[in-house]
């Protein structure tokens, strides 16, 4: 199944890319689809205990299962006000 | 036309439009509310002892929004009387903009000013929008807190600061 | 024509004019401040079960006008970084309008949090101003504090309820 | 010598008046005037322990000693806002 990657802020210049698509393995979780991610951009590594992350525009936490064509979103340290 | 109570984009905000969408808002006749508190942020020129040339602020909107519609409902939980109105804007900010705006009218001032208060350090907290410093010799994403909207130390954290 | 930082007087408020005069006044440039925070104090349709008509506000204006700069001042003295402006309307008012007008601008936040709610504090315990109720039945003088500028008490509990 | 005197909100309506002129021996305080008022006025007696004082449009305390074309005002509690 597939599913939509965003990245935002600087996860996004390290990816080089705001949305990514990615073929995932039934099952697979946002978990799952973060440590692909993470090893084709090493960068992103060490992110990984601040990011949050949502599916389809809700937060949702790393375990959550995903469906084919969620919008998977990994979001840096927020800085808005 | 009417302006909504919780909105992001790119384009200036109008603080008085926005107060004055709380004043005609559902629920409340006229009379009812005794205070009206708003905050505004403004772009400033230096941060980290670096001199700011301007911002670029990015958010995940439908997200961003979502959060923003958790804020007021957490206001109305908390403070039954007050209502909330809450605008941020994204794009290209210079020195002296506002980027964002904040509106509550209460039948009594201590629950306005804190919930306007609330408000500001929540969407600090959990809103997904990112801020882009572009300073003199290069340009660095801010990143503040890791927003978790379920977290109660970090409510908890925002109730303290507003005073509650 | 300018917007005096402090006044007294029978016109409406407006808000934004007196928000504006505190980002022009002396002494910081554009980008120095990151935050402005106002107070609007409306006239309600009820009090202590009453169901008011209108207002009648009256006050002994060249004192009013120097319990607004001793507030002015005592805000420099405790967060020097942040200016006042303050605006108190007199005569009839009616539900729903404007009776005061209070902008703070600050660096930071916090601090213009705080000096905006100790302003609307200090203002009901030392400003020489009064509130005739007119409500259904009759009408009233209501009577608050007794003004002492000097007590430190209650100086101390305006900066308690400022959350300072 | 005189002094005017200036009576607000609820003291004024007791009065009946929002402005006096009295004449007053010289070294009187502003306790002076306000009990000369006291007993012309009955119904000012209890606002003695919640009044403020000013002179010339500055708050003053009671034991003031005023002077000639002084203006004394009393202040019932306040309620701006």
């Amino acid at each position: 199944m597939r599913v939509t990657v965003r990245l935002f802020a600087r996860l996004r210049d390290i990816a080089g890319a705001a949305e990514l698509t990615r073929d995932v393995a039934p099952g697979s979780t946002i978990g799952t689809v973060w440590r692909q991610l993470a090893s084709e951009y090493p960068g992103l590594a060490a992110y990984e205990q601040a990011i949050s992350t949502a599916v389809n525009a809700d937060y949702a936490r790393m375990d959550r299962v995903l469906g084919d064509g969620d919008e998977v979103a990994f979001l840096p340290p927020v800085s808005g006000g | 036309m009417s302006t909504p109570l919780l909105a992001i984009g790119p384009g200036p905000l109008e603080l008085e439009r926005i107060a004055a969408s709380l004043a005609s808002s559902a629920g409340q006749a006229a009379g009812v509310d005794g205070a009206v508190v708003t905050f505004l942020g403004l772009v400033r020129d230096h941060n980290l002892g670096r001199r700011v040339r301007y911002l670029e602020y990015e958010a995940y909107e439908p997200l961003a929004l979502k959060a923003f519609e958790r804020i007021a409902s957490e206001i109305a939980t908390r403070w039954p009387d007050t209502r909330l109105a809450l605008h941020h804007r994204v794009g290209r900010l210079a020195i002296g903009d506002a980027s964002v705006a904040i509106a509550t009218r209460s039948p009594h001032r201590a629950n306005a000013y804190a919930a306007c208060r609330y408000a500001i350090e929540r969407v600090k907290q959990i809103a997904p929008i990112w801020k882009r410093e572009f300073f003199d010799g290069g340009d660095v994403w801010i990143e503040g807190a890791t927003a978790d909207p379920d977290a109660a130390d970090a409510r908890a954290e925002a109730e303290r600061i507003a005073c509650a």
